[in-house]
């Protein structure tokens, strides 16, 4: 049984990985978002087990999903937002032609 | 036994299959349906079903003869068909380069029934065949030739460089001939051709740097990224990615030289929209072109790449690299040192900066589409290229490469020709109003002559071209429902425009009830009045004519002060708004219009050669063709023609469709065009 | 079983929904028709266009096969004639849709062709139509049934229909059905005359056979999803529950040909104000009817 | 029980690998689309491990958002066919250390925390529903409500910046 929950925790680490090496050497703003896409399912992944294998009684645990989800749909939103934006001040959505957004 | 029959030999399974197949045929038929239905024939009253491209067909049916330029269209639409596939000639001359003929058959509606019967037969017996032979011809056949990048205008037949700017010619396929297509996409309908056909030449360039040409794989010497294989850039499709480049500069060598940038001849990375000095060395900038023929030659790309990869400003050889150039401006603000020695890095900024903006302000790829000169839903013989801004309409480029006017009238010989010559010629132009182009040219005739018509057979005519009128906005309305779904009332509609050919004055006043339920169930179609509210607006000028310039209020009509109208009671329909949903009450209106004139006129008669003996003179002639009032003038000289002026309503529609659909949506910009009821076949080119 | 019978009659309502859509485009009823189609397109070439995504190309068509048999695999023919009575059907329904989407979306940028991909996308657009009022209105039928469960939602409906209970819902999802199913006149993916067939446009011979089978499941899915829902599913009275459920099914997917041979195709744009002007608050006044009604009839 | 592994266990392998599959095709439309076939298997997952509700949930909406994820990707990118191949990372060792150390920090503590005793049986599907429905509109209603205005506050924020400004206003 614990074998069950290691898969799944296995799992949520290397979708984590994998996100944020993508989130990390992507130079499109859309690609980046991809990457940040596949960290939040990691943690995704990682709640719904612990919800199932540690405290099925507690319904937080969903809940917490259900909110992850949100998140996921609020960093798509906004990000297409700022893509649009961008793409139609510059033409572009590359990071490395975003250096004016540096502090 | 069919031409187009596929390869392999019988067996219980395929005898089956073809069996099936010869019930269940889907047609295609060129020129278009609407020349089919003026000649008379009701492809769906034959058991014959509509294909909405020509993958799924494997009829085509070729109604009438066909010009010469239609010919090479149908042969791409035939490569287009999956075998087995079959040809269906109807009362049509000449069909090279198609394969001849499966069946043929006279232009009636009882032949095409007997045809339909026979090819049903030769289908089901001869769908497989273990010898099938491909189907080639040189219209499919494709060529690589060598263009300038910035001069379009320069193309070669073999690699070299451009004498107006020293740069490296790219290779692009061609056709053999005619050059229409440019790619492997035909120009007929957009569809990818028969694969399996002579593999073009298979050159490696750089997306982003049209001068990088390889004939192996491998990566840019400028930039770094793989090289594609020319071809596939040159496809539509997911190509619009990749044509980024060749289209963006495309663009600009389409602006021409009035592009000014102003670049240093020692610092090409300096470029700007002024003259000036360069801020690194001082130097009066020159005009760009004039830096490309001073710059090293593509040769010295290597060098370049080498240099760059070495950290420091490379001397990019400008002409080509005008984007790397601009990269390298952007990098000159300063915020990104870290990536100026890193030669993969494209700077996106700097690609689409040059791409024409739409007025959204987001500038996309643009993907020219062709729509037409075969392709359902518009007339046949339009050829519609436009330019696709995501589902927008960028631009547009219609052309009629039927367009048979000039030829029909222009044909004087030195000598002249004969009348009753010059009539027949004239209404034999445009398939889809012989009738009114007859009357146009008797009528002219009879005006240089000085000969007076008799009142009882003007009334006849008059009758004829309400016929033909009758017929023609019913084959348009079955065109336009057609487009916008309306299978029901397109259906019936295809009907009635077939039968109206020929029919004398009780024959249709048998068919007016038919008519008038199909008016009135269009009528009263739920939103489709929503539907084509604000689509095609065109503003009445003093040009527009015919149904477009009364559905935009003005009561422009040949028939007005005519006095044989006027004593069949006639009044000009009008709506105010020039829409597209305006055209379709007028055209409803003036059907409703045809039968009531039909029926007064009594008898309908379009015979009869215009006797004007050995006369000489000048003549003018206005007609209210169903498209608009057409005017021809003519010197008449001892009875033969010496001289003609044709001026004719879709010659107008023509030259609007660029303005009428900038900017619209995919689905009502080709709304607009149909609702135009344009005929290629009488424009004046 | 159970599942064999559920595909032998979704393989059924798919033969006699492509002959009641014959019927819509020719006017002829011809009850042999689709075993001729079917001969005749096997019978024809197939064919990979030059530069195609050849993943999204051949994947496409049993993607869209897949998400239709999904759909009905939770959708009851009569109690316990269902392939999965999942706890969460009426969502899992909205979730096998979706994938229409990715099918068609694959099926347009596979063939690398003009048409084929404006198609696709279109479809992305015709989604953002009207997939709220997919969901909205099976909220509000879950509502009235308090569960999830497909068998409940027809037990829930013992008294009167949904189609009475919320008539504005059935509307609004019937609507919604035909778009997700790109029947006319939402079929602005295919559109003939438009796109020359749009994302239908490259596929030919045993591929366009699949793809006009995973049509015609899903045109069956969609109004299998829409007697449950709101027809009372297998209720009725003297012919058994299959044969109820057989029957309202094919009179949802005649009334959905018929209407469409009779309207004009939308426009997107158009498509888009309705669903979000007027759609979407129709929608959620229809869940706060239902939520009264619930409240105040016991 | 070993099939709740084993599928969990395919599930996780097949979300990885379509994770991995983003960032290693150059088209982008295969790159949205492996996003979307990922987040499906982790949908698949949650249905392995019992949690229905969520993973029908996960299914369904990943394929809307991933397919606008494509059309965006499509808008917005240089060469989304891939055919260009082109170079579309920087600092790609770094990127690759730190996934590599988060994901193996991430991965040490799955793998060595004691998670003490697993509960062998979830509650069955239709209670699990019911009970969160009634925890959405109990006691983390304030959470579920704040999501939710959070939501269409995003919303109306990405439309508004978004949208093109008036001319005169424009920037450049």
């Amino acid at each position: 049984m614990t074998a069950a929950l290691i898969a799944a925790l296995v799992t949520g680490a290397a979708l984590f990985g994998v996100g944020l090496y993508g989130a990390l050497s992507q130079t499109n703003l859309v690609m980046i978002m991809m990457g940040v896409e596949l960290i939040l399912a990691g943690a995704l992944v990682n709640l719904a087990a612990f919800w199932r294998f540690l405290h099925p009684g507690a319904y937080a645990g969903q809940m917490f999903v259900l909110i992850v989800m949100t998140v996921m749909a609020l960093e798509m939103a906004v990000g297409f937002g700022v893509a649009t934006a961008r793409f139609r001040a510059k033409g572009s959505v590359e990071m490395e032609e975003a250096g004016e957004l540096k502090g | 036994m069919i031409h187009g029959a596929r390869r392999g030999a019988w067996s219980g399974l395929r005898r089956l299959t073809a069996r099936a197949q010869a019930q269940m045929l889907a047609a295609i038929v060129v020129p278009g349906p609407e020349v089919a239905a003026a000649l008379g024939l009701d492809l769906a009253g034959a058991g014959l079903l509509p294909a909405a491209s020509p993958r799924h067909a494997s009829v085509l049916v070729v109604a009438g003869a066909l010009p010469a330029q239609l010919r090479e269209a149908a042969a791409v639409l035939y490569a287009q068909m999956m075998r087995p596939r079959a040809v269906m000639a109807l009362g049509a001359g000449t069909l090279a380069p198609l394969p001849g003929a499966d069946v043929v058959a006279e232009l009636s509606q009882p032949a095409l029934l007997d045809a339909v019967r026979r090819l049903r037969r030769a289908i089901a017996g001869g769908a497989f065949r273990r010898d099938a032979a491909g189907f080639d011809a040189p219209v499919l056949r494709s060529r690589t030739e060598y263009v300038c990048p910035m001069h379009p205008e320069v193309v070669r037949d073999e690699p070299g460089s451009c004498p107006k700017c020293g740069m490296t010619l790219v290779p692009r396929e061609a056709q053999d001939e005619g050059g229409h297509a440019p790619d492997a996409v035909d120009a007929s309908t957009g569809m990818e051709m028969e694969a399996g056909r002579g593999g073009g030449e298979s050159a490696y360039t750089c997306p982003m740097h049209p001068e990088v040409v390889r004939d192996e794989p491998g990566s840019c010497p400028k930039c770094g990224m793989t090289l594609v294989p020319r071809e596939a850039q040159d496809e539509g499709g997911h190509a619009p990615d990749a044509v980024d480049a060749s289209t963006g500069m495309e663009m600009e060598a389409g602006r021409g030289g009035g592009e000014s940038a102003y670049t240093c001849p020692m610092h090409p990375e300096v470029v700007r929209d002024e003259p000036g000095s360069c801020p690194k060395c001082g130097m009066t900038l020159v005009p760009r072109a004039a830096a490309a023929k001073d710059a090293p030659e593509a040769g010295h790309a290597a060098d370049a790449a080498s240099e760059a990869a070495g950290g420091r400003h490379a001397p990019m050889d400008p002409s080509g690299a005008e984007h790397s150039a601009a990269a390298h401006t952007g990098m000159d603000h300063g915020a990104m040192d870290h990536v100026a020695g890193h030669s993969t890095f494209m700077s996106m900024v700097a690609v689409t900066r040059d791409l024409p903006r739409s007025p959204d302000g987001l500038p996309m790829d643009w993907i020219e589409v062709p729509f037409g000169p075969l392709f359902p839903g518009l007339p046949g013989g339009l050829s519609l290229v436009l330019t696709l801004d995501g589902d927008t309409v960028a631009g547009a480029a219609a052309q009629a490469p039927v367009a048979a006017a000039a030829a029909a009238v222009a044909d004087a010989g030195g000598r002249g020709l004969p009348a009753a010559e010059f009539a027949r010629r004239l209404g034999a132009m445009d398939p889809l109003a012989p009738v009114a182009y007859r009357l146009l040219a008797r009528r002219a005739l009879e005006c240089a002559a000085g000969v007076e018509p008799d009142s009882r057979g003007a009334r006849a005519r008059a009758g004829a071209a309400e016929r033909e009128r009758l017929a023609s906005h019913l084959a348009w309305l079955a065109v336009f429902l057609g487009r916008l779904g309306l299978e029901v009332h397109a259906r019936r509609s295809w009907g009635l425009a077939a039968s109206m050919r020929g029919a004398d004055a009780a024959r249709i006043a048998g068919l007016a009830a038919a008519v008038r339920v199909l008016v009135r169930g269009v009528r009263r179609t739920p939103l489709l009045e929503t539907r084509l509210a604000g689509i095609g607006r065109l503003a009445a000028d003093g040009r527009l004519r015919g149904p477009v310039a009364r559905a935009a209020g003005v009561a422009a009509d040949g028939r007005v002060g005519d006095p044989v109208y006027g004593a069949l009671g006639f009044e000009p329909v009008t709506r105010p708004d020039g829409d597209a949903r305006a055209r379709l009450a007028v055209r409803l209106d003036e059907i409703e219009q045809s039968l009531r004139l039909v029926r007064a006129a009594g008898v309908l008669d379009d015979s009869g050669v215009p006797g004007i003996g050995a006369a000489s003179g000048t003549g003018e002639a206005l007609v209210e063709t169903p498209r608009g009032g057409a005017r021809l003038a003519v010197s008449v000289e001892r009875g033969r023609v010496t001289a003609a002026r044709l001026d004719t309503p879709s010659t107008v529609l023509l030259e609007r469709i660029g303005s009428l659909v900038a900017q619209c949506e995919l689905g009502d910009a080709l709304t607009a065009v149909a609702s135009l009821d344009l005929s290629p076949w009488e424009v004046v080119a | 079983m159970t599942t064999v019978a559920v595909l032998a009659a979704l393989l059924a309502g798919a033969y006699a929904v492509a002959v009641l859509e014959a019927w819509a485009r020719t006017g002829r009823m011809r009850p042999g028709g689709p075993l001729f189609a079917a001969a005749a397109l096997i019978g024809r070439e197939s064919f990979v266009p030059r530069k195609p995504d050849r993943l999204f190309f051949e994947a496409a068509p049993v993607l869209l096969l897949v998400a239709a048999v999904l759909a009905a695999a939770v959708l009851p023919w009569a109690p316990g004639l269902v392939i999965v009575d999942l706890a969460t059907g009426a969502l899992f329904v909205n979730a096998a849709f979706a994938y229409v989407l990715v099918a068609l979306i694959m099926a347009g940028w596979g063939p690398d062709g003009a048409y084929a991909m404006v198609g696709g996308w279109r479809f992305l657009g015709q989604l953002i139509g009207y997939s709220m009022l997919i969901v909205m209105p099976i909220t509000a039928v879950a509502m009235r049934a308090e569960s999830l469960v497909t068998t409940v939602i027809v037990d829930s409906q013992a008294g009167v229909w949904n189609i009475v209970y919320q008539p504005l819902g059935f509307v609004l999802f019937f609507i919604a059905a035909m778009a997700l199913a790109f029947l006319p006149p939402f079929d602005l993916p295919t559109a003939p005359g438009e796109l020359a067939g749009g994302v239908e446009a490259e596929y030919a011979g045993r591929r366009l056979a699949v793809l006009r089978l995973a049509r015609a499941l899903l045109v069956v899915a969609v109004a299998l999803a829409t007697t449950v829902f709101y027809l009372g599913g297998w209720r009725g009275p003297w012919l058994p529950p299959w044969a109820w459920t057989g029957l309202k099914t094919l009179a949802v997917a005649a009334a959905m040909f018929a209407l469409g041979g009779r309207l004009p195709r939308v426009r997107e744009a158009h498509f888009l104000a309705w669903c979000w002007k007027l759609g979407i608050p129709l929608a959620l006044l229809n869940i706060f009817v239902v939520g009264l009604l619930v409240l105040a009839v016991p | 029980m070993h099939a709740q592994t084993f599928f969990i266990a395919f599930f996780g392998l097949a979300a990885v690998w379509f994770g991995v599959a983003v960032f290693r095709t150059s088209s982008m439309v295969r790159s949205a689309l492996a996003l979307l076939f990922s987040q499906t298997a982790i949908g698949a997952m949650f249905l392995a491990m019992q949690t229905e509700f969520l993973g029908v949930l996960q299914i369904m909406m990943m394929a809307t958002e991933m397919s606008i994820m494509a059309i965006f990707m499509v808008m917005y990118m240089m060469d989304p066919g891939g055919l260009g191949a082109m170079e579309m990372t920087h600092q790609k060792r770094f990127s690759i250390a730190a996934g590599a150390i988060g994901g193996g920090a991430a991965l040490a503590v799955a793998v060595l925390t004691p998670w003490g005793p697993v509960v062998a049986q979830a509650p069955a599907a239709a209670q699990q529903t019911r009970a969160l429905g009634l925890e959405l509109l109990g006691r983390s209603m304030l959470v579920f409500e704040t999501a939710g205005v959070t939501i269409l506050t995003a919303m109306i924020a990405a439309t508004a910046v978004a949208v093109r400004r008036r001319e005169g206003k424009a920037a450049r």
